[in-house]
């Protein structure tokens, strides 16, 4: 037990360290010294201010990330979190700015019409799979460029307020449908407040959606239907799993979860859906489930190791390092994760069936062979 | 075993390409930076003199006043090298730095700009005592970070911000549209011309539009104009993909416009590609209209004859005096609007295509400033 | 049933790649015409057959159909590649640089490498790790957009005159040329204004009029490809790893080494969609500038059924529309398309008894046509959205009549029985 | 006897697998152009001899001699070259490729760097000519059908310049009119002077078609008879062999209630042929209902309509009397229907999961695996760590992926787990398939407990020693049909034998 832990262990760190080495050596072949490089990012990113930063980065990675994992459970790709995510949190915008509510229950409205919404958006990709057989990775990729046009149509015909500025957004949220910040946190423990950064409180929400997806996953008649369907169909068919129902359910919940993906900035920072709303969230948050390997604890490492690229990659470019570094790092560990995961697990399996053969040599017809 | 020996063979290989590859940009940008030095050198003295007659008289004695000041600049995307808006900030700076003697500090943001609050308070932070957000984008996060650095000077371009130490500078893009308008309007043969836009939905494009329409009809009533949008919000490819701003430019052209203007970013290219193409394709020669910067200055060399003139926004402008009026007066506030009375927008003459209707040109000017006509901006 | 609607859009696509078929298609594609310009007359615009706007079509097309003839090597031989647009990417940057340093030829061999590089890549983590196909893909994608802006930055400096996020103008232009005769006359036929007849000639004309030796050599690719892929032992070969690997390995056929091929092949056609949109479009490169053309051409592809043939056409559907998008006053009539497209459909489907889905059909057409009728002008992101929606409608209908390579995106390794 | 040439001998070959003895010293003797076939029952080792034939598996001891001389394959490149050919049971083609690629693909032949079509297309249709198949080398292979599939294979053999084709079970896959078509093709190839050696147990076909027979059981050769020399019934006996398992003598439990009515039960293959027709039968409680017959009769099928896996398109099943037609398979778990599943690894286990989550594959909304919503981890693996210990499933801990235990025990932990939460009715396919002899026993134990405790079994096996020894009551299962009914006390090897191999049917019918 204690040899295959490590062995999972093993595999990130390998990649990790891979990843950086390509990244020493593009610091390298533009006359920068690598050590001073990290060693400016690391000092950067271990400030109060940077902290907060970097959880609020990663606080969507997560959230988009969880919404991945949970189709990766049953071998079923969203990769249309990104459009998920933008027309929910267009729709929530609109429906919280346009309404006035008691200040729980204002947020409660607008995360459930996000989750909803992005719901309804992953249902259509699950819907034409289950009844049409259309292919979800396609689906959803459609789905995106509908998404986009969906919003601009929506935000440019009818949810757009005239405030004046050049910026086009929805109605703003009223301070009833906010969340505010969590820097008092910091100087509970006794660190210094974060200056001009505030930790977004939707950091609780994501962790809650964290846990959830844990308990879903590991926890649940649901969650280990789900699994079993995506390790063994025939066995979770024989177990009395409708796979039809599995598919649409998981595209469900994983659109649920993709339409919060933007709230964190939303109730948090922005206040409304606007037209420079972050973007390429989901498919940053692809990379951090593959990261994180659907693991509610790695992902959010993942996110974290995310958030602490980007954040400390500002201080690259204020002493004229390429920051660009940070993502050619993000892009080699995702590969190079994913890989050593595969050649981990490999090494673990047939281990795991020697040793189990050896044990049990006298009693056995044979070990048994890995057709994965 | 040899398969496996072959396998990571492979990947070492691999490696090495990467290597290889990483290595050759390094030289390669080192080769360069030599040779083009020089040229970029010649622009900005070129540029420099045309605007700055009336304001560079009192900085060019020896000890520089604005020693110790430190300015810093978030760019909006693109950043610098984007031959647009961004460069023209940059143009800007270096001015500062060369004749203030002010240290500079630059700043880019993400693909993504996710992070340009940051950027600007990083710069606060690192001590700088003018901060420049260049582009509307900032305009929330300017606020916020004004709020958190009183002593701090920052200046916001194309954006409004009210607080006491942000200084406002917006552009009067539809008048300096006006102009080019008026040129497109006058030098057209076929009595057409067109207008090209980045991505619609946005309210800034169609500023550029309305005062580009405006000029033309000014000195040719009759003149027909051809508008387009290559992308609507918020897909905002239409900035950025000069293979779609090539295909509006041809066309434009095949239906008769002689001169097309663009407010497309980075999808301009496109336009001059096709004004190149369609003239030499069919023999009579059409023009393009470049923006923010003189393009004429900053394109390949090959499609620069092509260029009747360019919008100038003179964010370098912008950026130099409001620099400069800190130096010399502390700090700045309150919306500094940069018109063509200030010579904030403008024409570009380069190439000396324009030199015929210039008169004109001139003759619209005064009257816009003086108030005689009023641009419409929607 | 529901197994037997087929569809205009199904129709289009060849079943297997074969030939054999393209009576039928020629039919459907001289009928499709025939609407087009009776809409054109109806609606009283000019612009959906005029020459302009197939040509336009066509150069808007190239890169999108580059990037699906990529998709569909690397399908046809099982892996399934959603990192073409990372790989256009590469395309498009080092068919910049190599623009920027030795001219437009140089450029396109260049973007082909530097395609066929992420190509490499995605075939060690798929082929020899037997990592999850679309997992790498999307890591493939993170990585060459991260690489190429690292690499912008550190060698499109402001003195070359380019930056982090665009390049320096290529050196020079790559010729065009005009079809001799055929173009001239096709253009005067045009211009007579005869129904049909002068719409067939205005998109003949569009598409032998100044054409680009690039445009011709990605065009040519396609009739290549199909005979590389239907009358080449390696062709056979590639195939075979894709719909059965283990049956081309009981016969001697190195599945892993076609793979390998397939992936590559991939990523140099992706790289060259990418050279394309630099060395004939844009003369620079600019940070993204491929705008999810990757994307669109694996959707083209699966649209065109893996075929070299209906993959142009699925291809053409994205490069048309965003053709008359970029055309003046030619949008509206795109209702009135809809509007007889739909209706036809229903009438097929009427004539195949399949009553409910007839109503349907003619519900929407007649929705359509009260649009057109009612209206003046479209918002522009319905137009936008248009091709994906087909794209999407194309896949809901006719997906049980697709045919994926049997063994597309599963994990094949030596040995292993399946 | 006018003895053909010998171009294949196959000599005191033995073969052993991890725990199983698949050849024991078997023959096989093969004269030229001869139409050779090799009988027995499933596991008799047909297969295993010639996989060694055709070099895919080496035999431990014994000789194989092609055309007079001594061999030694280590792969079927090797048989392929001494102009051997063998088509599998399970045909090895790609669907989307036409008939002449599928032929061609790895022998293509080439004019320049382009395929030779035509040259191929010529050699096909010259070699249909000569044996007198009929094949269209430019249609797609999905649009064939199975028996047209047949014929590529056997192309692909030919086109490579096989004269000795191995056919593996070449009739199981094919329907009436299609069988007859093949043996037409496998006269003209014997004409042609090609060996055919082919493995089957359908033994009406096998006098039909045969020149030779071998008889196999067990691992050996039983016989080696003529056609001409001996009947199907005395064939049938030979196959079953003569002494067959007596009954087990513990009194019967089987009462009077019947749990499980299955009424006119039907179903059809995805490509829409009927795979089980009219099946009709009472499991009572305390009752082993046997199913008996060759694999590929609709075996399988049945267990997934009987679990509704597979839709019926007829027919009604009852549950204590209840109708449960219209249930999902939940809800006939739920009911109390358990399932031993035929093939451990694609519907039993999964493989990468710790036993206790195999254990509730299942059971997952039932106690004590859960608790409303939620998977009760204690509950779980408690009755797991019961399994293990009743069950005697060898295992270091219920923490262990299953993937780590042996087949033996892998199949214990499915039986444990199936019967730990006693349901009415249990399915068990093939439940010592694979295992040692030990934890065979155990399993037969543990189903006989089950059915003194009262449990409605419907027991499916391939091993007729497992059928016989448990079974109350024996059903054969011919062709997706039952064909008899027979008491496992008096059966006698000959009307098992006739039944099984559809012998029985043809005799009524005639």
């Amino acid at each position: 037990m204690i040899k295959k832990i490590g062995l999972a262990i093993v595999a990130p760190v390998v990649a990790f360290t891979f990843a950086v080495g390509v990244a020493v050596l593009a610091l390298l072949a533009v006359g920068v010294n690598p050590i001073e490089a990290f060693g400016l990012m690391w000092d950067f990113a271990s400030t109060p201010t940077s902290v907060a930063s970097i959880i609020n980065r990663s606080v969507p990675l997560y959230v988009a990330a969880v919404a991945v994992a949970i189709g990766f459970q049953m071998k079923l790709f969203n990769i249309g979190v990104e459009g998920q995510y933008l027309v929910a949190a267009l729709f929530a915008g609109w429906v919280g700015g346009s309404i006035v509510l008691w200040a729980p229950f204002h947020v409660l409205v607008v995360v459930l019409v996000a989750a909803g919404v992005g719901a309804l958006w992953a249902g259509v990709a699950g819907l034409l799979k289950v009844t049409r057989g259309v292919n979800e990775v396609v689906a959803t990729i459609m789905l995106n460029f509908i998404g986009f046009s969906v919003i601009g149509f929506f935000l440019g015909n009818f949810f757009s307020v005239d405030s004046g500025a050049l910026n086009q957004s929805t109605p703003p949220l009223p301070p009833s449908a906010q969340i505010p910040g969590l820097n008092w946190i910091f100087t509970l423990f006794g660190f210094a407040e974060p200056r001009g950064t505030e930790l977004q409180g939707f950091v609780i929400i994501a962790i809650l959606i964290g846990i959830g997806y844990h308990l879903l996953v590991w926890k649940t008649r649901f969650g280990f239907e789900l699994r079993a369907s995506g390790m063994n169909p025939g066995a979770a068919r024989m177990a009395g799993v409708n796979p039809k129902k599995m598919i649409l359910y998981t595209m469900l919940i994983s659109g649920g979860i993709a339409g919060m993906v933007g709230l964190s900035t939303m109730l948090g920072k922005l206040h409304a859906f606007t037209q420079d709303f972050p973007r390429g969230l989901g498919f940053a948050g692809i990379a951090v489930a593959l990261l994180g390997r659907n693991n509610a604890i790695g992902m959010a490492l993942g996110a974290l190791l995310f958030g602490f690229m980007e954040r400390s990659a500002l201080i690259l470019d204020l002493n004229d390092i390429p920051k660009e570094v940070v993502q050619i790092i993000q892009g080699v560990v995702v590969l190079s994760v994913v890989i050593a995961y595969e050649v981990v697990a490999r090494i673990v399996k047939n281990r795991e069936i020697k040793t189990a053969s050896d044990a049990t040599q006298a009693s056995t017809a044979g070990p048994q062979e890995v057709t994965a | 075993m040899r398969s496996e020996l072959k396998r990571r063979g492979r990947f070492l290989a691999l490696l090495f390409v990467f290597a290889l590859v990483a290595a050759a940009c390094g030289n390669g940008g080192d080769e360069t930076t030599a040779t083009t030095e020089a040229s970029t050198a010649e622009t900005t003295t070129t540029t420099t003199e045309a605007s700055t007659a009336e304001t560079t008289t009192t900085t060019t004695e020896a000890p520089k006043p604005g020693e110790g000041v430190k300015v810093g600049m978030a760019y909006d995307i693109g950043g610098r090298g984007d031959k647009s808006f961004n460069d023209s900030a940059a143009a800007g700076l270096d001015r500062a730095v060369a004749e203030l003697g002010v240290d500079a500090t630059e700043l880019e943001p993400t693909a993504g700009g996710e992070d340009r609050e940051e950027n600007l308070r990083l710069l606060a932070e690192d001590g700088n005592d003018v901060i420049f957000g260049i582009g509307f984008a900032f305009a929330d996060s300017i606020a916020a970070a004004a709020a958190d650095f009183p002593d701090t000077n920052f200046a916001i371009i194309d954006s409004v911000v009210d607080a006491p130490n942000v200084a406002s500078l917006v552009f009067a893009e539809h008048e300096g549209s006006a102009l080019v308008g008026a040129a497109a309007a006058l030098k057209t043969q076929t009595n057409t011309i067109g207008f090209i836009g980045g991505v619609a939905g946005l309210g800034l494009i169609e500023k550029f539009q309305a005062g580009y329409e405006f000029g033309a009809k000014q000195v040719n009533p009759d003149v027909e104009i051809l508008v387009q949008y290559l992308t609507e919000f918020p897909d905002f490819a239409g900035f950025n993909d000069p293979a779609k701003g090539k295909e509006a430019a041809l066309a434009m052209y095949e239906a008769g416009a002689d001169v097309v203007y663009h407010a497309a970013g980075g999808s301009g290219a496109g336009l001059f590609e096709a004004a190149k193409e369609t003239s030499e394709n069919t023999g009579s020669k059409v023009w393009a209209i470049g923006v923010d910067s003189d393009q004429y200055n900053t394109v390949g060399e090959e499609v620069r004859e092509y260029i009747l003139t360019s919008m100038l926004k003179r964010v370098d402008v912008a950026v130099f005096s409001t620099t400069e009026n800190f130096v010399l007066h502390g700090q700045q506030s309150g919306i500094v609007v940069f018109n063509l009375e200030v010579d904030g927008v403008g024409y570009s003459t380069s190439g000396g295509f324009i030199d015929d209707i210039t008169d004109q040109l001139e003759e619209l000017r005064l009257k816009i400033i003086s108030g005689e006509l009023e641009v419409p901006s929607e | 049933m529901t197994a037997k609607i087929t569809s205009l859009g199904a129709g289009l696509m060849e079943r297997t790649g074969r030939m054999s078929s393209a009576r039928k298609y020629a039919l459907l594609f001289i009928l499709g015409l025939f609407v087009l310009s009776l809409v054109q007359l109806i609606a009283g615009t000019k612009q959906l057959t005029a020459p302009g706007t197939w040509g336009a079509a066509l150069r808007l097309t190239v890169p999108i159909m580059l990037a699906a003839l990529g998709g569909l090597y690397s399908e046809r031989s099982g892996v399934i590649n959603i990192g073409l647009e990372g790989m256009m990417i590469a395309g498009t940057w080092f068919g910049a640089w190599a623009g920027w340093q030795y001219g437009p030829w140089a450029g396109i061999a260049f973007g082909l490498i530097g395609g066929a590089l992420f190509g490499l890549i995605h075939a060690i983590a798929t082929v020899t790790f037997a990592v999850d196909q679309i997992v790498s893909g999307v890591a493939i994608n993170i990585l060459a957009a991260g690489s190429m802006r690292f690499l912008s930055s550190a060698l499109y400096t402001a003195d070359t005159g380019g930056g982090a996020t665009q390049s320096p103008r290529i050196q020079g232009f790559i010729g065009t040329f005009n079809v001799p005769l055929v173009s001239e006359w096709l253009g005067a036929l045009s211009d007579r204004g005869w129904f049909f007849i002068s719409d067939v000639a205005g998109i003949g004309a569009g598409m032998t009029t100044r054409v680009s030796w690039f445009t011709l050599l990605a065009l040519v690719l396609i009739p290549a490809t199909w005979w590389l892929l239907w009358r080449t032992v390696w062709g056979l070969r590639l195939r075979s790893a894709g719909e059965n690997p283990w049956a081309a390995e009981s016969l001697g056929v190195p599945v892993l080494r076609m793979k390998y091929w397939g992936v590559v092949i991939s990523g140099a056609l992706a790289g060259m969609g990418g050279s394309y949109l630099v060395v004939v479009q844009a003369g620079i490169y600019r940070e993204g500038m491929t705008a999810g053309r990757g994307f669109i051409g694996l959707g083209a592809m699966i649209f065109g059924n893996y075929s070299p043939f209906g993959l142009l056409a699925g291809s053409g559907i994205f490069g048309y529309s965003d053709a008359l998008r970029l055309r003046q006053d030619s949008v509206h009539a795109i209702l009135l398309l809809l509007a007889i497209g739909l209706m036809m459909f229903g009438t097929y489907s009427l004539f195949k008894r399949n009553y409910q889905g007839s109503a349907t059909q003619g519900v929407f057409a007649m929705l359509f046509f009260i649009w057109w009728f009612t209206t003046d002008d479209v918002p522009g992101q319905i137009v936008t959205a248009t091709p994906y929606i087909v794209t999407l409608l194309v896949l809901t209908i006719a997906s049980q009549r697709l045919r994926f390579p049997a063994a597309d995106g599963v994990k094949y390794r030596r040995g292993e029985a399946h | 006897m006018n003895e053909r040439q010998r171009v294949v001998e196959l000599v005191d070959i033995t073969k052993t697998f991890p725990g199983v003895l698949a050849n024991d010293n078997a023959h096989l003797s093969v004269g030229l152009a001869e139409i050779h076939a090799v009988v027995g029952e499933n596991g008799a080792g047909k297969s295993t001899l010639v996989k060694i034939l055709y070099g895919m598996q080496t035999p431990d001891s014994g000789t194989v001699r092609v055309k007079g001389k001594d061999v030694h394959f280590r792969s079927p490149k090797d048989a392929i070259r001494s102009g051997i050919g063998m088509v599998h049971q399970h045909f090895m083609l790609a669907d989307n490729l036409t008939v002449l690629e599928n032929i061609i693909l790895g022998a293509e032949p080439t004019r320049g760097i382009a395929l030779d079509l035509r040259g191929a297309r010529d050699k096909i249709l010259s070699l249909c000519d000569q044996y007198g198949m009929k094949l269209d080398p430019d249609v797609l292979v999905e649009e064939l059908s199975i028996g047209e599939r047949q014929r590529i294979e056997i192309m692909k053999v030919l086109y490579r310049g096989a004269t000795i084709l191995i056919l593996d079970e070449p009739t199981a896959v094919l329907v009436p009119q299609e069988v007859d078509d093949l043996f037409v093709s496998l006269r003209e190839l014997q004409a042609e002077g090609v060996t055919i050696i082919f493995i089957s147990h359908k033994l009406d076909e096998v006098l039909t078609i045969s020149d030779a027979i071998t008889v196999m059981r067990a691992g050996r050769t039983v016989a080696s008879v003529k056609p001409g020399d001996i009947t199907a019934r005395d064939l049938a006996e030979l196959m079953v062999g003569s002494d067959l398992p007596t009954p087990d003598t513990t009194v019967s439990t089987v009462t009077d209630v019947v749990e499980l009515r299955i009424v006119g039960l039907t179903s059809l293959h995805t490509d829409g042929r009927v795979a089980i027709e009219d099946i009709t039968f009472d499991i009572h409680r305390g009752e082993i209902v046997g199913i008996a017959g060759v694999e590929g009769n609709g075996q399988p099928q049945l267990v997934d309509t009987i679990l509704g896996v597979r839709d019926a398109v007829a027919g009604a099943l009852h549950l204590a009397g209840k109708d449960i037609s219209g249930f999902d398979t939940k809800m006939r778990r739920d009911e109390g229907i358990g399932i031993i599943p035929e093939d451990r690894h694609r519907q039993g286990l999964l493989l990468d999961s710790p036993l206790w989550e195999n254990a509730m594959l299942g059971h997952q909304s039932k106690k004590p695996f859960a608790r409303g919503i939620w998977v009760d981890r204690t509950g779980a693996r408690d009755i797991t760590r019961e399994i293990v210990e009743r069950f005697d499933v060898r295992t270091p801990g219920v923490d262990v992926n299953a993937v780590a235990l042996s087949g033996g025990n892998q199949q214990k932990l499915i039986v444990g787990k199936e019967l730990i939460l006693d349901p009415s009715v249990l399915i068990a396919a093939h439940p010592t398939r694979g295992i040692d002899v030990g934890a065979q026993a155990a399993v037969w134990e543990e189903l006989r407990q089950a059915r003194r405790e009262g449990m409605a079994i419907l027991l499916i096996s391939a091993d007729l020693e497992e059928l016989i020894g448990l079974s109350d009551t024996l059903l054969v299962l011919f062709d997706g049909r039952i064909v008899a009914k027979l008491d496992p006390a008096d059966v006698t090897p000959k009307t098992l034998g006739s039944h099984m191999t559809g012998v029985a049917v043809e005799e009524e019918a005639l």
